[in-house]
């Protein structure tokens, strides 16, 4: 019986629960034993690296790894390399700096941030019928996923000098934090028309907050998690970025799968990404 | 016939104790006015309605935590079980549709029921507090990550939202909530048994015990109190978000021992009161709005907030050291 | 003046920092003009010393001098302000105004540390030694002999203390854990602890307040012995009697002023203590008429593996029983179990003649009975908390109505005690720390006045305080059985035993081994049964 | 108070205290017993190598927070002084491309720094250490998200690598690290002035004090040592991800301290020794390895390592009480 161990950086929200079950789905179909591991915080990359180690221990048949951090687990993934463990990467598509990797499975997270940014422009223009407006940014806890989603936004919204950053704040990925940083955002800045989370978390958060404060803003958020989607439906969040981490965790298995049927697997698999609005939330599974 | 020495007057002394308590206030007032300085924004109402706002969750669970400090004692759990608990009501009403009320009841019971554990670990083994709620701050969030998979649970009834989100005139219904737990616990920390005896417990425990105190009793009670109360900022934080997440409240111990601190509770034990930390907990409330208000850059955040705690105990020290001066090495 | 001159360079050899000390002497000024004052002189002055602390004045233009090779008493009421005027010689406090010379030099005295340096040592009155630290790291602490200057030469100091010991034929080993220890059994590792300093000047505040009759011989042989040669020793005590068998001369201090200095053979007992208290006070052990009750207690014995054997007594109404023995031998240990602060294995414990059962301090209050602890800063005292609610934690339930506690009934309640008591405090609400050892002890016993007790056990009520106090407690013990209650009293003052008590129990090693009605019992007769195997 | 109990000869007495610093050991044996029936997985040279080298980091600063905790302190700042050092280590190598073991030297200066610091604040102002070193934990954070801006420095030469990479025979090098600095630690505590006065100053402040004991001096320098050991184990932990980055250690301080008490070291001061820290660390160690190893949810191991903790010392406070029986109420 095939052994796959799929380590994510945490499994504190939603988005790595969607990863394994997709994951899990595709493993029963073929009868493999799948060891979903994950430390106790996004931030525990030590007991993460340990994760790995002591897989390669069990002698698994393969890892699947979302690294917290891609430069930290290059260390770990050289090991797995010697021991002959072949490891898949999933929801990054950044290389590590080193380490052999047989295959990439996830979003573009870049990209993702542009799109969000055009969406923020698009919502901007149909409210003023032109490009203007204040923009608040909720940071999540500095790292790589902060950089790439805030860095992709920011590409776009360069472009539009007219529409104003005024403000980038941490949130910490939380949602209360969202929420109490966007109350006290929509003091300082009372004319605050959209709020862009790095996760749907802080979005989530921030379009609470605007709520009870009665104002009426826009919201984007990244993920696309179930909850998000719902709130997308009933309008209390106004957009987010769907990743599908279902169909994420199912791909990255389908490759492992392909590698030892030794079919051909591509280095870099992408998976798609849609804005989720109003318009289309029906049709995002 | 022995002279008596000349008795200070009572009034004045009584004074003292009030100032005393009081003492976070300056920097409280301090800090406002420095704030609607720096800030337009700072001074308007809905921004001050914000601040208590986002102050009661530190606030309610400090008024139990204060107890717990002066009894010498430490609760690391609180943050924990504020998510367990939260989660588990949640689930109560959301997953299994129960009455409201009724789940929220039992939801504050569970907590309860986590400090009670806490206070019986430290009490009838005897664990350290630290210690012991340390053990239980893991379990506890273990078990509400076990409960809900991780996944937020969501969407409540209107009823329950009132919880956090209710308006009474202006002013939020969490905060008339907060300032009630407040008039609560001067009254049993200053006129009730239960009170006087966490002053003796903290003051000596030994000499507590050998006074015929149930010391063990009245521990597991402060400690219960404290974990009903911090399931309570649960339920609040809960129906302020319309979610319940087994991540909520991380390192939120910290900020709650931090404002009872502020307060000028002293962690030693035996001297202090909940006064200080309501203030306590404003202090830090104004410090993060201020910070918003001010858009200081996320990563010189945490470093000032880091800063203003340790200011504002020096200033603290400082002033009770200028009535008694102790002589160190 | 050639002695003086051999003694320093006796000391030079003896130990490092005298050579700084002498170097001090040398270049600091004029050696020999010092050996000079020395020789006629003092090596203490102090002058004018004022000390304020919040709402007292605890020292108000205080004298005080010290020659060499003396002993120099010190007393005063509680509160006169003792303890304050050595904290600044040591200092632990700085004083206000003042000046202090030390062998005729001015001195500004820094710190605990500086003090040493000066060649002074300090026995406190409450317990400084590190409990869970051996007698012999208590000993040398803060000044460990080294090997290569950078590890600690265990075997060299250890011996040193055995040596010290020895000296003081102290029976407990230098690996004991000082928490182990007996009071004063710790008592005597801070005697070793001063010696050890080699000290030209010893402060004692208090040393024989927690020691026996044994102890407290083999110290007075000790100081004799430091005396001769030529170390001053201040002495700080409430034991009166024992002034004249020790002391050279005597410094009364009042509410924190010079009363007189004069030599202890001139003085008699009776004018000693008109200048402590500014009045007469006369018949120390005052008359009591109480006819005896029904008994209260009766104890089986009771047993506690390796602490206490079959122990059996009782106690009848209106009675005061003493305990008597040496230091260590069971006595508190005893009052704890029937406290419920400790368990025990066997007996049985009747009162009133119905059986009980005795598991913490709650049922034995529940029971009335009430416990006054001998050590006072551990075991009575919420140190931090005011002396209002200190003196009522044991009776709450009395300011208690509907719930509430009624501050005023509890400030009427308080106050009375301590007026009655006498409590030398600035306030109700003055925290307990600031009080002075014995109005610390008066605050101890005032809390179990409060509680109608029909057993009181005061385990060393006295200890600490003074003689008008006392006689204050006395009257109180009388006033108590006269009101039916039975006292038992566990004390090491013989003369406070005989004085007092309707019956004495005299304890060794866990043991009751013998029982003295008042009339044949004597200071003799209690030895001998004290030291019986 | 004083216990009573009957006096015991000085060998068996030396031999008590022994026991009593090795009383984890039982423990620790008995969980790898458990453990290699558990999992065929566990007893292997690489996985006990592995337990080890996850051990380390925990290991080295334990050595440091048990003086801290013996004078009865402690140090909430570790995680963030791990951080932050070995961020501006990383930037002294990789970005401006200074000689390694200089900007390694200098990395441990600014933990030992920083350490002072938390001394300093807690000798001399005097801040209650809790206080004190939750301060400077969100003010070395952040510093540490100030200089990276977040990001990660990466790619160190292979010279710094070896710090935590490295292998002597078949130990890695951390290892031989750790074990160095306890024997280091062990000596310091039992046989210099420094280690008997941080029992000293533990066991009774005041005493010390009057005891003539420089008590400001000697905790300043304990905590110093203990930013070092934090430092040193930010470069290990640096070198062996080959990436430095500014959340690192968060959470790191609790590990340490619960490894130090699971140790038999009391948080009240006074009692305890370095053996048993490492112990404590290397339990914590073979438990996260063993849970992982039987793929335990992450969900479930939060529950699990509170138990633990929870079981570890309540074991530990009753083989105690077997000597000392307390009296409680
Ligand atoms: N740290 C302090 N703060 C405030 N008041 C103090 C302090 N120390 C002593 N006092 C007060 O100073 C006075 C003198 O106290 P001191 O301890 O010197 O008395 P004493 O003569 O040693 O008495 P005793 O015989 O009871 O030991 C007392 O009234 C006491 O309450
Ligand atoms: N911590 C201890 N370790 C060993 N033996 C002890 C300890 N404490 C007391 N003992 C012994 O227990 C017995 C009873 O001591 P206890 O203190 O009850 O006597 P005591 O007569 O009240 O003396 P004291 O006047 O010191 O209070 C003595 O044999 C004593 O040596
Ligand atoms: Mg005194
Ligand atoms: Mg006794």
């Amino acid at each position: 019986k095939i052994e796959v161990a799929m380590i994510s950086p945490a499994l504190t929200s939603t988005f790595y629960l969607a990863t394994n079950a997709g994951a899990t789905e595709v493993a029963e179909e073929l009868g493999w034993q799948l060891h979903k591991l994950a430390p106790d915080r996004e931030t525990n990359f030590m007991a993460q690296v340990g994760m790995v180690e002591d897989m390669i221990q069990r002698n698994v048949d393969a890892i699947a790894i979302c690294a917290i951090n891609d430069k930290a687990v290059v260390g770990a993934v050289e090991k797995a390399n010697e021991a002959g463990i072949p490891v898949f990467v999933f929801n990054s598509l950044t290389e590590l700096p080193g380490g052999e990797v047989v295959a990439y499975v996830g979003y573009d997270q870049r990209a993702g941030g542009r799109k969000c940014g055009l969406a923020a422009v698009e919502m901007l223009h149909s409210k003023y019928g032109e490009f203007k407006g204040k923009i608040a940014i909720l940071e999540g806890v500095p790292g790589y996923h902060t950089t790439e989603r805030k860095g992709g936004f920011m590409e776009v919204l360069e472009k539009f000098p007219e529409i104003e950053i005024v403000a980038s704040q941490p949130a910490d990925w939380e949602r209360e934090k969202g929420m109490n940083v966007t109350e006290n955002l929509l003091q300082a800045i009372p004319d605050l028309d959209l709020v862009f989370g790095c996760s749907d978390a802080m979005a989530q958060g921030a379009a609470q907050a605007a709520r009870s404060m009665g104002k009426d803003i826009f919201t984007i958020g990244i993920d696309g998690n179930p909850d998000a989607i719902e709130d997308v439906a009933n309008g209390r969040l106004t957009a987010t970025l769907a990743v599908f981490p279902v169909e994420m965790g199912r791909l990255t298995i389908r490759a492992i799968k392909d590698y030892f049927d030794g079919k051909d697997v591509p280095y870099m698999i992408k998976t798609p990404t849609e804005i989720v609005d109003l318009d289309n939330w029906e049709r995002i599974e | 016939m022995i002279k008596s020495s000349p008795r200070k007057l009572a009034p004045q002394r009584r004074l003292d104790s009030f100032r005393k308590e009081l003492g976070a206030l300056t920097g409280l007032i301090l800090l406002c006015i420095v704030m609607s300085f720096a800030s337009p924004y700072f001074l308007s109402l809905t921004n001050l309605m914000n601040v208590l706002r986002q102050s009661t969750l530190i606030g309610i669970v400090a008024a139990g935590m204060t107890m717990i400090i002066i009894t010498g004692g430490i609760d690391l759990s609180v943050g924990s079980v504020l998510s367990l608990s939260s989660c588990l009501t949640a689930g109560m009403i959301i997953w299994y549709g129960w009455n409201v009320w009724l789940s929220v009841a039992l939801g504050i019971i569970i907590g309860a029921v986590f400090g009670l554990l806490n206070g019986l670990l430290i009490t009838q083994i005897p664990l350290p507090p630290f210690i012991a709620t340390l053990g239980i701050m893991g379990v506890a969030r273990g078990l509400a990550f076990v409960y809900t998979g991780g996944a937020p649970i969501y969407t409540f009834p209107k009823s329950f939202r009132y919880l956090g989100q209710g308006m009474i005139g202006p002013v939020p219904f969490p905060v008339i909530l907060m300032l009630i737990i407040y008039v609560l616990f001067y009254i049993l920390l200053k006129r009730t048994k239960l009170g006087r005896y966490t002053y003796a417990i903290g003051g000596n425990e030994e000499a507590a015990i050998l006074s015929g105190i149930q010391v063990g009793k009245f521990k597991t009670v402060v400690y219960a109190l404290t974990g009903a109360l911090a399931a309570l900022a649960g339920m609040i934080l809960a129906a302020r978000l319309d979610a319940a997440t087994s991540v909520a409240g991380d390192g939120f111990e910290l900020d709650v021992i931090a404002a009872v601190v502020i307060g000028g509770t002293s962690l030693s034990g035996g001297q202090g009161g909940v006064i200080g930390s309501l203030i306590g907990a404003l202090i830090m409330g104004v410090v993060r709005n201020g910070l918003n208000l001010l858009l200081v850059s996320s990563h010189w955040q945490r470093v000032i907030l880091g800063v203003i705690i340790l200011v504002a105990v020096t200033v603290d020290v400082l002033r009770k050291r200028g009535v008694f001066v102790k002589s160190r090495g | 003046m050639f002695s003086v001159k051999r003694r320093f360079f006796r000391d030079l050899q003896r130990d490092r920092w005298a050579v700084r000390y002498l170097e001090l002497q040398l270049y600091g000024s004029n050696l020999w003009m010092g050996v000079v004052s020395l020789d006629q002189g003092y090596v203490v002055q102090m002058q004018g010393i004022t000390k304020e602390f919040p709402g007292v004045v605890a020292l108000n233009g205080v004298d005080f001098n010290l020659k060499r090779g003396e002993v120099h008493a010190l007393v005063g009421e509680n509160g006169a302000g003792k303890s304050t005027l050595i904290k600044i010689l040591s200092g632990a406090y700085q004083m206000d105004r003042g000046e202090i010379r030390i062998n005729g030099q001015k001195v500004n005295i820094s710190s605990p540390r500086h003090s040493q340096e000066l060649g002074i040592s300090v026995i406190y009155q409450e317990f400084n030694l590190v409990p869970y630290l051996s007698v012999a790291e208590n000993i040398f602490l803060g000044r460990e002999s080294m090997s290569n200057g950078v590890f600690i030469n265990n075997k060299e100091n250890r011996a040193k203390a055995q040596e010290l010991l020895d000296r003081l034929e102290l029976e407990i080993s230098i690996d004991d854990t000082v928490a182990d220890l007996g009071v004063a059994q710790q008592q005597m590792v801070e005697v070793a602890k001063a010696l050890s300093m080699q000290a030209s000047i010893i402060v004692m505040d208090e040393p024989t307040s927690a020691l026996g009759n044994r102890e407290i011989e083999q110290l007075f042989r000790t100081i004799e012995k430091m005396k001769s040669e030529g170390i001053s020793i201040i002495y700080i005590s409430h034991r009166l009697e024992e002034l004249w068998q020790i002391a050279d001369r005597v410094t009364v201090l009042r509410d924190g002023q010079f009363i007189t200095t004069s030599d202890m053979e001139t003085m008699d007992k009776d004018q000693l203590i008109k200048y402590m208290v500014g009045r007469d006070l006369t018949e120390q052990f005052p008359e009591r008429n109480v006819s005896l009750g029904e008994e209260i207690l009766r104890v089986e014995n009771l047993s506690k593996k390796g602490v206490l054997e079959n122990i059996s007594f009782n106690l009848r109404k209106g009675e005061v029983v003493g305990f008597a023995g040496l230091v260590g031998s069971g006595r508190t240990e005893l009052m704890r179990c029937l406290f419920g602060a400790d368990r025990f294995e066997q007996g049985k414990i009747y009162l009133e003649g119905r059986e009980i059962e005795i598991k913490s301090p709650r049922d034995a209050i529940g029971h009335g009975i009430g416990f006054i602890t001998e050590d006072r800063q551990r075991q009575g005292l919420m140190l931090v908390r005011p002396v209002k609610e200190n003196i009522t934690v044991t009776a709450l339930d009395r300011v208690i109505s509907n719930l509430l506690i009624d501050h005023s009934e509890e400030r009427r309640i308080a106050e009375d005690l301590v007026d009655k008591l006498r409590i030398r405090t600035p306030g109700l609400e003055q925290e307990v720390r600031y009080l002075s050892g014995g109005n610390q002890q008066k605050v101890v016993i005032s809390k179990w006045l409060l509680e109608k007790a029909k057993i009181l056990i005061f385990d060393e009520p006295t200890r600490g305080i003074d003689v008008g106090a006392k006689k204050e407690v006395y009257s109180l013990i009388n006033e108590l059985v006269g009101q039916g209650v039975g006292v038992i009293m566990v004390s090491s003052e013989l003369p406070e035993i005989l004085g007092m008590s309707d019956r004495i129990y005299v304890m060794s090693e866990g043991r009751i081994t013998g029982e003295l009605g008042s009339q044949e019992a004597t200071q003799e007769k209690i030895l001998q049964y004290a030291t019986e195997e």
